[in-house]
């Protein structure tokens, strides 16, 4: 018997995700964004999510239309003011929706760790800022240092160029962005992919996530462009 | 500790090595990810069936390690943990050495199975030091504290004829409650909260010669 | 602090933009590697003599980031820490995240520049929330926790005429203690323990004018 | 005026090795390991070195040899005990060099935190163990971690297949290591390197180690393969 991790359709990829859930969603602004797999997320209604990204999406599609929905009830980023951002700040402003910022290296890295196995680490960000407020301090050789904790998540949404029936992943350009790292930190890694090949066909020296951090694939071959999509007007569902 | 030391001459045979790595070969799931030990664990490999497919990780770096390459494929550049050349499968990948432990230690790795010097009822492992010589730990202690199930592969005794299974281990620990089961030449057991539970026997020794040549409660 | 208020419509002019930029790009030394902040620091680059070879690092994984492409050669997949779409230059490279955070986290960014509303004598920066709206930090804390040198490109005065450079910065800190040096319209100025010491001051404003409208100890 | 890290020869490479120097070696085994430039030290006589790498050397080459020299008062190590170790038995037994033993993984973590700007983090491996000795603890969610700092080097020693004139490396299959995240941890990384090839030649989605990490590559062909001049007797110098 093979492994074989690619999944038929939307409704399998996305059967085991549930109400509640904590997902990681990749991508820096529209830049590796697994659109796809978020407007299957609002085809199946999934709600009380709490999102890890470092952004809280553009216009009203993918994360966007994720959050225009009502179906996030928490989102925890760098970057919660994009140009293009809308249901975002609607709900923000209205209070019904929460925010947990945190900076981009420190989320990066606190994602790392969940997938390393490291429950907490010591960092010079955010030291003697507002984002430092009730978290542990040490001194290291002199040098004041606060701790953070690893990030973990239920699922992660991830979107890559090309992957091959175990999983390993390669991306495009700077769309590769925090998806490796999110792979690494999700109990369930759930990909969305342009182009799969035979597993001779991607040379190991160049696989950037290993299968070992991916469980499902699904294959999306002409994903929506976002910013094209945004200036169509379109709005998902 | 009880005082248990056997006459190797009058021991009852049990399983060869071969037999032991097919009981193990064949509690390894399909599309698991695995890392053997150097040594005696490297012969699970041979006895994977084929209702499944299942992934190698040398922590040096290579998943999808394959088997051992023919004279004129050997490429020094290609090794396993033991550093002995390997091959690598199609669906394999290269990574530095703190992406391979964050497999590791991440929790990434389904199963891996080690040698032991002693394990105790509470499932410690010590298979790393004999207190003498000198101390070289290599990836042992990342793989008990990060593997999500780990096996130790061994005979049940000593070549001295002391128990390997013991209330607790006199070795320095490679890990604190760690391993999960053991496959010994005799039986193959649990750890549980009770003791060793013994899921397997071998068919030439009750469960009484077990206990008496284990240092720790035995139940079936 | 000191109440400095002043009517915009008096205020002399200093240098332009571009001037503090190519000020900026001549304190940048051969084979560094530099983060520019979004916005008016992009500038900077425009400016790099040709006695010198510049590597610019984009947080979002890209390193070795070239200028903005030709309308037909816009790649979405390719951008900057600004989300628009820029080149990579022959040497560059892609990586992730946390692996092109470890580069400024970890000491490896010579230089970055960002804009300010305000900097305290004791190199206290504030950039990245004016206590009001949607907060969003961005990379900006990694930045100046970890560059080896924070560098300012900024406007001496706020909008409304109140001074940038302040005793003590009254909005939330991206990082304490993290400026070495400012340039702004009117000076360029290092923090040191002493206040503001002016390295090169506006040919049209003298060291009087510049201490009226700066909150904070100005010296030559 | 052009990045070019490629220097002409080995003195001008090693010119700035101190006595004293903490020095990452890379390599697994001999799979990546810099023998040329370890044997540019033996010619350098540069002394009371602390090495930090997997191995403790084989045989009378490289490692070996530089242990065999006296020029090494200190080793950090996963595991010093080698099948074809020799030089380091021979001094340890004497009391004449000093060890010590960490977990091939916690190794590998230290390593990458310093490169990385991270002072410390906990981690289970060794919890209970005699590395745990000493350690502070910690617990998170119930479960016990122990402290480990970040490990920095004066220089770090690396062998690469291909660069380019700005320093960006690829190894070759499993030589590639402990080498990356050695150039990551030390304050100058010196790199031997089999082919160098013009910076347009290496794609930027292939890159493993980006220039930012290497500060001098010198141009080593055809390096001595240890197993062969091991069996063939070789001592260095």
């Amino acid at each position: 018997m093979q492994i074989n991790k690619i999944k038929k359709d939307m409704t399998e990829i996305l059967s085991d995700v549930f109400d509640g859930a904590t997902i990681m969603v990749g991508g820096f602004g529209e830049a590796g964004s697994p659109i796809e797999l978020l407007h299957g997320l609002i085809d199946k209604g999934t709600r009380d999510l709490t999102i890890i990204a470092n952004n809280s999406g553009n216009g009203r599609v993918g994360l966007g239309a994720l959050i225009g929905q009502r179906q996030v009830k928490k989102v925890i980023c760098s970057f919660a003011r994009s140009a293009k951002g809308v249901t975002f700040p609607e709900l923000y402003n209205k209070g019904e929706i929460e925010l947990e910022v945190v900076p981009q290296g420190t989320l990066a890295e606190r994602i790392r760790a969940a997938g390393s196995g490291i429950p907490g680490f010591y960092t010079a960000t955010g030291v003697g800022t507002p984002l430092a407020e009730g978290k542990e301090e040490k001194f290291f050789n002199g040098k004041k240092y606060i701790l953070e904790e690893a990030l973990r998540a239920d699922f992660a949404f991830v979107k890559a160029e090309t992957a091959d029936r175990y999983g390993n992943l390669t991306y495009n350009k700077t769309a590769r962005n925090f998806n490796p790292i999110m792979c690494m930190a999700a109990d369930t890694s759930l990909v969305q992919v342009k182009n799969i090949l035979e597993p001779s066909e991607i040379n190991p020296e160049h696989v950037i996530t290993p299968g070992i951090f991916v469980q499902s694939l699904i294959n999306i071959k002409n994903p929506i462009i976002e910013t094209n999509a945004i200036e169509e007007g379109m709005t998902y569902p | 500790m009880t005082n248990i030391n056997i006459n190797t001459n009058d021991l009852i045979k049990g399983w060869d090595r071969n037999t032991i790595a097919s009981k193990i070969a064949n509690d390894l799931p399909h599309s698991s990810y695995v890392n053997l030990g150097i040594g005696m664990p490297e012969l699970v490999s041979q006895y994977i069936k084929e209702d499944r497919e299942i992934i190698y990780h040398s922590e040096n770096g290579l998943l999808g390690m394959g088997p051992s390459p023919n004279e004129n494929e050997i490429d020094l550049d290609l090794i396993n943990a033991g550093k002995k050349p390997v091959t690598i499968l199609p669906g394999g990948s290269f990574c530095h050495h703190a992406d391979s432990f964050s497999m590791i230690r991440g929790g990434h790795i389904d199963y891996c199975v080690l040698g032991a010097m002693e394990i105790s009822v509470k499932g410690d492992l010590a298979n790393w030091s004999t207190g003498k010589g000198i101390p070289a730990v290599g990836g042992a202690m990342d793989l008990v504290a990060g593997a999500k199930n780990v096996f130790v592969m061994t005979q049940h005794l000593t070549k001295e004829g002391r128990p390997k299974l013991v209330q607790k281990c006199t070795l320095p620990l490679t890990g604190a409650a760690v391993v999960s089961r053991i496959y010994s030449d005799y039986a193959v057991l649990n750890i549980t909260d009770d003791g060793f539970k013994v899921i397997e026997l071998n068919e030439n020794i009750t469960i009484e010669y077990l206990q008496s040549v284990t240092d720790g409660n035995i139940y079936q």
